[in-house]
């Protein structure tokens, strides 16, 4: 029931062609031209249409931080953070297949330990005045992956929907104890400053002579999704995301494989709780303050609805749906301007707060009935469709 | 009498699986369809019982009839409900629910004669009745596939379509499966029997069809078929000029030693 | 792959069950069976359906623990030890019910079956440099080689969910021979296979024990590739071992005619 | 030891709807695989429905008479409002991966509690009843007539779902679909009404759980957060088991309650609202020891 | 920074205003000035206090602009509403949304909310109404708060009751935080300035998770019980203990009534212990500024005090704009800053005392001590009737205000 991966026809087609060039081409000089060849293949943008679209894609987005309003910005570069996020839930969920509800806790672990690090140690929270960057936001991750590891066991015993309740309990337990600790976390109600971004003597939260604090921020976010989407690229390809991925499809076949069933969950949870640590110090670094019960159920659903939506399985899919659900909102705002005959009276029923509302999950309702296999599947679709053009089948 | 005319199917929009099948099954026949591995037997098998639909695929042309009656648009339980039962590949029972559990649910649409039915498929698969209180899927691979079997002849179908009853299933068993096969027939069930084995298959099918790529290829009496050198060479593993089978041992080594010595 | 020439000189036997007993819930799965595998064998199992052929290889491989009885790989015990550990000591195997990794790539089911020899850790694998990258070319090499040999090379990057029935066969044997294996367990590699792809497995196999020289240990109920492919075959019925030996001395054995062969219906 | 009683009686009574919630959970779980997400917005729904019945239908008889009567209506119409939502948003995922399923009801959660909201306006809404805040001597202890009234539903409601599930052929059925929807349709089984009715039955339990629920306080737009405690209750118990389900509830109930009422006194360090997420704890110690809960059907696992 | 750039010929150059009408324009020949709202409008727990604040805000707004708007601009308060779901990243995301349109903010409701956009504020130097009365808006300029806080109230409940009866212990029951934290707070210093026994029960939102207040009310059995707790969990929690032979009184902070507990089963238990307290009349008091919103609001479908809550703190934005456009100041949004901390007096129209809109010196000076008590009521339109006018208690009338009271 757990077999969300609809991302295994990634990359299929086109490595496919440069597979059987590659080895026609190296067959009759011999193997140093095979070695040569497996290693292009094996390259993570092995073709020249791949190379050049991601060359593209990353261009526009680096260009974006000069065209766009600070307030876009700053909502991508939210987007960006939620993505690293949706990246580790994918590892988790999409790639070895154990469906987390408790991604909310992982991110409040590390938005804290990022806040406690970087606080004033003078304030009313618990703080330790280390504003760099490159302390806290590691700092974030490794104690989250640490409890991802601690939290792991479960994970070895329990299978599918149990395992997902039960890591929904994490997360209640978890905002009790964020609630409960409020020297660290200023308590309910309340909440605290969260981490303060600063990087070789350059503050994020601050406009500068040359860019705007959402234009820091946007760029800073947006290498750094950069970076985490590589490694987690990398490691779907390698042994540990094979074994991973093994786990998903078939646990037992996976252990006579000589796959350690126990381990390889506790590296995906351990991993996995690392983004979503970065992630969490990250957001909140953005925002610049945040309270307990930001760490609850809604905030595990919207990540597993990124990655579903994106396409479990697959690194594009979680970035496309991470920006999905974080643009969603601003665009449902939007949306109601449009549509006649609705009130923006507040106390009318149907107002346009409702429909905005009405439409956030009419729309997530919709795209998955339109296409269960998320973006990315939508994605497949166009490039097929142009594959096989002008033939339908 | 069961039938597929011009059948063409297509999946997922794209693949086109069966390009133009014609079959009959006619009423208290036995009918023989072989055919090398994805030639589209399952494929015509959901056709005739309405289960394409849930596999993304899809009818483009032609039509499936029962009795004059076209049904290639008509929903999986009311084909059952009609009378037409297919075994699908791959046993697939219920894994979790207990034997005796697995085939009351196939007789969901024959309630009222369940116990005789009950019965009649213990008379005829003895381990069931022993483990009649088992977990399904922790019986040994044969057992799931007698359990199959069993449960749909719980419901008394018209037609049963079989698709490869014998994988896996020990020499014995497979003697007892066809022995099973003709007693069901005898009491007026047509079969249409998918199988790899062409020997058992053909030895009590009236009518044989050899499907290739989405085609039926040959269209034959089951006695013809036995004749027929092709489908003796390919399917029976005799050759024209010798005189039984030869050993797997001698089977040519063309290939082979390539790179592997290394 | 290298040839395990070091057990040749070896008279010592790769594996070895003594009277071992398993039982469930009330069924008896296997019933004091002992048996032992020499280097180079091909050795068979027979027996009806629910025999407890299977379960021998699950006692085999660590997934059952038998209540009674010891077996021994390459000379250790392995009662009690996980199933990942026997694999890594190098006893491969494939499955009744394919279990291939569906949604992944002939390559990458093969890569995964040397998952034991890559030893690179996940923090590398972050990286994608150095080790990882060149362990990475080295083991692709290796697994296209059993590529070529299994004639897979049309297949490679396909999910092997999509494959055909028989194509999925071959990418299990693949998967278990690119673990290297010091002893091969084949749990009915041709059922639901055409005779042409019976003919091609059959050939495999041969190939695999002769060429590199691995044991194996087969369940088939295909009486004629028993016959003609096994060394020794012994004879299952009821978890009980009824008969052992070459296969002419079983297939004239009246016990194993009575509960196993009948009058023999098959290809 | 009275009070210890009081408390424990206190504690069935709502453990009786969440007993009632976690059966609508189990319900559909059992027969698609799924667990619906929608169930906190169905109970909101059907007691809202009941709020607007309940005044229209006025006194009949006598005054608890009204309330089963417009209960029952709420649950008919919260059971065809299930309908509907299953046929236009989950028959089309027959077949898809359970965690798709599970997102989409989310999102259909999302959009019915908004528009339910709208009609439950600022307040809340009173729910006609003649318990209240009522209580009663009971062998020398004091209960609330309300956990006395939830308690005596849930009765009901198990008698006749017990005898749904044994003695008619649609309750293996349901358990078949949700195994292998293909070999279910194979055996004349359709998958379809399978789905369709779990739904109208979680649906028509929702109902009833809300308008007990709202008994004492009335409906608000927040009541359906109550919902979220039967996921833990139905863990407990183990997923796919009915009499799973009316344990974990009942125990979770019992539990809440008592933590609710001593923990302040005897474990004051585990904070004042420990009781809130208690029911967590529990589950995760019960599922240290059984992975699938206290009834649950553990998963076939054979190569 | 992008949005809506002032108009360059305009006198004055701050976002949100414009020579054009406003949209509706009540006055076609006056420019308009665009005010923000960031509420709980839908589905965050503050939904059935933000609806009416924000409608009797527009009421409010529509007054002025009757009254021929403010040197020469009507006031639009109804173009930029934003729902912020009670989230502190969506009211930040919102706040970025208008923040160039908009000159001030006529609302930014709830505390964790404010808090997260206070950086921004300070850098826009935007000013902004509340819509939560914590005792840490004195300590921000940006923040017009008006009345009473919570923490103040919790001390006058408390001097009250001492006034009233011979009480010797005192239970907070409440949310923990900005808010029954705060009110908590203030009962405890004046609990500990009467001498009496204190007891501090944190509760969480929802019906069923009140069992545990509950008991300890019971067993405890305090004179007094401040409750700071949303509507519903007022009726469970004042229901039950009542049920379970509990007598003492109730306080409930402004947040914990709504007129429609009168039909709750808990209604009779409401009428016999529960006391109200308020930072200014309720819905039915006869002022001139009640009377004006009663007029202007015209028939309600329920009257409750949300709506006084967004009438009253409606008041110095008012005054501030005045100010602003009339007084000799920058006109850009630095202006307006300068502006409201010159105000020394607010005129409230009775509804609060002139002098309660003091925004000149520090925060211990300006802060506002008197509350109102209101009992049940069940003639009266929002369900209560003072029982004890604007008074300051002696523990607040000398408390020391150097920070908001739920950190200390
Ligand atoms: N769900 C599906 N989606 C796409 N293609 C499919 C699907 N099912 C089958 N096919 C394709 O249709 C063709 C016919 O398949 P089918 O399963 O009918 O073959 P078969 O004759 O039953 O083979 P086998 O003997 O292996 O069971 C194959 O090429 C197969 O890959
Ligand atoms: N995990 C288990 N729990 C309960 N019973 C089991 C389990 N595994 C196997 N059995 C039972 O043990 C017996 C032997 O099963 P096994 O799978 O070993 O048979 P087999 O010889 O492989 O048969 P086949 O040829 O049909 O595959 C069967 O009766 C089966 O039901
Ligand atoms: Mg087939
Ligand atoms: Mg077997």
């Amino acid at each position: 029931m757990t077999t969300l991966s609809t991302g295994s026809t990634s990359s299929t087609g086109a490595a496919r062609g440069t597979a059987t060039r590659a080895r026609r081409g190296g067959r009759p000089s011999g193997r140093p031209q095979l070695y040569r060849s497996y290693a292009q293949e094996l390259a993570l943008f092995n073709t020249r249409p791949k190379r050049i679209w991601v060359g593209i894609i990353v261009l526009t987005a680096f260009g974006l931080s000069q065209m766009l309003t600070d307030n876009h910005l700053n909502t991508l570069a939210l987007a960006y953070a939620f993505a690293i996020g949706a990246l580790g839930l994918n590892i988790i969920t999409g790639l070895a297949g154990q469906v987390s509800l408790g991604h909310a806790f992982f991110l409040g672990v590390g938005a804290y330990t990022a806040a406690a690090i970087s606080g004033d140690p003078d304030g009313r929270t618990i703080g330790f005045g280390i504003t760099n960057i490159l302390v806290w936001l590691p700092a974030a991750g490794l104690v989250a992956g640490i409890a991802g590891v601690v939290v792991a066991p479960l994970a070895t015993r329990l299978r599918g929907l149990y395992l997902a309740i039960v890591t929904l309990g994490l997360v209640f337990i978890g905002e009790h104890l964020f609630r409960e600790w409020s020297d660290l976390t200023g308590g309910a109600g309340v909440g605290r400053e969260s981490a303060v971004p600063e990087l070789f003597g350059i503050e994020f939260a601050r406009d500068g002579d040359l860019l705007t604090s959402d234009q820091k921020f946007y760029l800073l976010m947006l290498v750094l999704m950069l970076v985490f989407a590589l490694g987690a690229r990398n490691l779907a390809r390698s042994r540990t995301g094979r074994a991973f991925a093994a786990v998903r499809d078939r646990d037992m076949a996976a252990e006579m494989m000589a796959i350690n069933l126990p381990r390889a969950k506790t590296v995906a949870f351990a991993i996995s709780s690392f983004y979503a640590g970065c992630s969490g110090a990250l957001i909140y670094s953005i925002i610049g303050f945040f309270e307990p019960s930001t760490f609850g159920l809604l905030l595990s659903v919207q990540f597993i609805a990124m990655v579903l939506i994106g396409g479990a399985g697959t690194v594009s899919g979680a970035i496309m749906g991470a920006l999905f659900i974080t643009l969603l909102p601003t665009l449902t705002r939007e949306l109601p301007a449009y549509v006649p005959f609705i009130s923006g009276q507040v106390t009318d029923t149907p107002n346009v707060f409702q429909l905005e509302q009405v439409l956030y999950g009419l729309l997530i309702v919709g795209f998955l009935l339109f296409e269960p296999r998320g973006l990315f599947g939508i994605w497949i679709r166009i490039r097929n469709y142009w594959k096989g053009w002008p033939f339908s089948y | 009498m069961l039938s597929a005319r011009n059948l063409e199917v297509v999946y997922d929009d794209v693949v086109l699986a069966l390009r133009g099948v014609s079959i009959d099954v006619p009423e208290d026949k036995i009918v023989a369809l072989l055919g090398s591995n994805g030639a589209g037997k399952t494929t015509l098998l959901r056709a005739l019982t309405g289960l394409l639909d849930i596999h993304d695929g899809e009818v483009t042309k032609g039509r499936v009839t029962l009795d004059e009656t076209p049904i290639h648009r008509t929903s999986p339980e009311r084909i059952v409900r009609q009378g037409v039962r297919q075994v699908l590949e791959g046993r697939r029972v219920f894994v979790e629910l207990g034997v005796e559990e697995n085939l009351k649910v196939g007789a969901h649409t024959a309630r009222a004669r369940m116990a005789d039915n009950l019965e009649r498929v213990y008379a005829l698969f003895p381990v069931l009745g022993d483990r009649r209180a088992a977990t399904a899927g922790y019986l040994s691979g044969g057992e799931q596939q007698m359990l199959a079997i069993g449960r749909a002849m719980m419901s008394e179908p018209r037609y049963l379509l079989l698709d490869e009853p014998t994988l896996g299933l020990a020499p014995r068993m497979v003697e007892n499966i066809r022995d099973v096969v003709l007693e069901i027939n005898k009491g007026g069930t047509a079969v249409l029997l998918v199988e790899q084995n062409a020997t058992m298959a053909l030895s009590i099918a009236d009518h044989g069809y050899v499907m290739e790529t989405g085609r039926v290829v040959l269209d034959k009496p089951a006695a013809a078929l036995l004749r027929d050198d092709d489908v003796r060479e390919f399917y029976l593993g005799l050759h024209p000029g010798e005189d039984g089978r030869k050993s797997f041992r001698d089977t040519k080594h063309y290939r082979r030693k390539k790179r592997w010595s290394a | 792959m290298t040839g395990p020439s070091a057990e040749r000189t070896e008279p010592a036997p790769v594996a070895r069950l003594d009277d071992v007993h398993l039982s469930f819930a009330g069924v008896k799965a296997v019933n004091g069976v002992s048996f032992e595998v020499r280097p180079g064998e091909l050795f068979a199992i027979i027996g009806p359906n629910g025999a407890g052929k299977t379960s021998l290889f699950n006692v085999l491989s660590g997934v059952y623990r038998p209540q009674e009885g010891s077996v021994e790989f390459l000379g250790e015990s392995i009662l009690g030890r996980r199933p990942h550990r026997i694999a890594a000591m190098g006893m491969a195997r494939t499955f009744q019910n394919i279990a291939l990794f569906e949604h992944l790539t002939v390559l990458d089911n093969l890569m995964l079956g040397r998952h034991q020899h890559i030893t690179y850790g996940f923090l590398q694998a972050f990286a994608w440099v150095g080790t990882a990258r060149r362990q990475e070319i080295e083991h692709r090499r290796a697994v296209e080689e059993i590529v070529d040999f299994l004639e897979l090379e049309q297949w490679r990057n396909m999910p092997v969910g999509l494959l055909p029935y028989g194509v999925q066969k071959r990418v299990e044997l693949g998967r278990a021979l690119a673990m290297e294996p010091k002893l091969l367990l084949l749990d009915e590699p041709v059922a639901g296979m055409n005779l042409e792809e019976t003919e091609d497995t059959a050939r495999y196999v041969l190939d695999i024990r002769d060429e590199l020289d691995v044991p194996i240990i087969m369940v088939e109920h295909d009486m004629g590739l028993v016959m003609d492919l096994a060394d020794r075959v012994l004879v299952v019925d009821f978890g009980t071992p009824i008969a052992t030996g070459t296969p002419d001395e079983v297939q004239r054995h009246p016990d194993v005619v009575r509960a196993y062969l009948g009058s023999e219906v098959g290809p | 030891m009275t009070h210890f009683l009081e408390v424990v009686l206190r504690g069935l009574g709502s453990g009786a709807i969440y007993a009632l919630l976690a059966l609508g959970f189990v319900i559909i779980y059992k027969s698609t695989g799924v667990i619906s997400f929608a169930q906190p917005a169905m109970m909101l729904t059907g007691a809202t429905i009941t709020s607007y019945v309940g005044p229209a239908l006025g006194v009949m008889l006598f005054a608890g008479f009204s309330f089963f009567a417009s209960m029952a209506v709420a649950a008919l119409l919260t059971a065809a409002f299930a309908l509907v939502i299953e046929r236009g948003a989950v028959r089309p995922m027959v077949g898809r991966p359970a965690f798709v399923v599970a997102i989409i009801t989310i999102g259909i959660d999302i959009v019915v509690r908004v528009v339910t909201s709208g009609f439950i306006g600022l307040g809340a809404r009173n729910i006609p009843n003649p318990w209240g805040l009522e209580r009663v001597e009971l062998a020398g202890l004091r209960v609330q007539e309300r956990h006395l009234v939830s308690l005596a539903t849930l009765a009901v409601v198990v008698a006749v779902l017990f005898w749904f599930y044994r003695y008619t052929r649609h309750g293996l059925a349901m358990r078949a679909a949700a195994f292998d929807q293909e070999a279910a349709l194979t055996q004349g089984v359709s998958v379809g009404s399978v789905f369709a009715l779990s739904w109208a039955m979680a649906g028509a339990l929702a109902a009833v759980a809300g308008s007990l629920l709202a008994i004492s306080a009335g409906v608000d737009r927040q009541i359906w957060i109550v919902a979220l405690v039967a996921l833990p209750a139905i863990i407990l118990g183990g997923l796919d088991s009915l009499e799973g389900a009316v344990i974990g509830g009942l125990a979770i109930g019992v539990v809440e309650s008592l933590v609710g009422t001593y923990q302040r006194d005897y474990a004051p360090w585990l904070g004042d609202n420990f009781a809130v997420v208690s029911p967590y704890v529990l589950m995760l110690l019960v599922l240290l020891a059984k992975p699938y809960g206290i009834f649950g059907t553990p998963e076939v696992r054979r190569v | 920074r992008g949005g809506g750039e002032a108009d360059g010929e305009s006198a004055v150059s701050a976002p949100g205003v414009s020579d054009e009408a406003c949209p509706d324009a009540v006055n076609a020949d006056n420019g308009c000035i665009y005010l923000g709202t960031i509420s709980d409008l839908t589905q965050g727990p503050f939904a059935p206090l933000g609806v009416p604040i924000t409608e009797a805000q527009a009421a409010f707004w529509n007054r002025v602009n009757e009254d021929g708007g403010i040197g020469g601009y009507d006031i639009d308060v109804t173009t930029y509403v934003k729902d912020n779901l009670y989230n502190p990243q969506t009211h930040q995301q919102v706040y970025g949304e208008i923040e160039g349109d908009v000159l001030a903010l006529a609302q930014t409701l709830g505390s964790p909310t404010t808090l997260a956009i206070i950086p921004d504020m300070d850098r826009d130097e935007m000013v902004g109404a509340p819509a939560s009365w914590t005792s840490l808006w004195a300590f921000e300029d940006a923040i017009l708060e008006s009345g009473a806080n919570y923490c103040v109230e919790g001390m006058n409940a408390v001097d009250y009751m001492v006034g009233e009866k011979d009480i010797s212990s005192v239970m907070a029951v409440g949310f923990p935080g900005d808010y029954g934290g705060d009110g908590a707070a203030g009962a405890e210093i004046a609990a500990e300035a009467n001498g009496l026994e204190f007891t501090g029960v944190e509760t969480a939102p929802g019906q069923e998770a009140q069992a545990g207040a509950i008991s300890a009310i019971v067993k405890q059995k305090p004179d007094l019980v401040l409750l700071g707790t949303g509507p519903t969990e007022t009726a469970v929690i004042v229901g039950q203990a009542a049920a379970q032979g509990f007598q003492g009184q109730f306080i409930g902070l402004g947040p914990t009534w709504n007129p429609a507990l009168l039909e709750t089963p808990a209604a009779p238990a409401l009428e016999a212990l529960y006391m109200q307290s308020g930072y200014w009349g309720p819905f039915g008091t006869e002022t001139p500024g009640h009377q004006a919103m009663r007029d202007a609001l015209g028939e309600v479908a329920q009257p409750n005090d949300g709506y006084t809550a967004g009438w009253a703190w409606s008041y110095p934005l008012k005054a501030a704009l005045e100010e602003w456009l009339e007084g000799d100041y920058d006109k850009d949004r630095a202006g307006l800053l300068e502006a409201v901390q010159s105000l020394e007096t607010i005129d409230y129209e009775g509804m609060l005392p002139e002098e309660a809109g003091n925004r000149t010196g520090d925060p211990d000076e300006t802060i506002f001590r008197e509350s109102v008590l209101s009992k049940v009521d069940p003639e009266a339109p929002s369900g209560v009737t003072i029982v004890s006018d604007f008074t300051a208690g002696p523990t607040a009338s000398e408390h020391t205000f150097d920070g908001a009271c739920f950190e200390g």
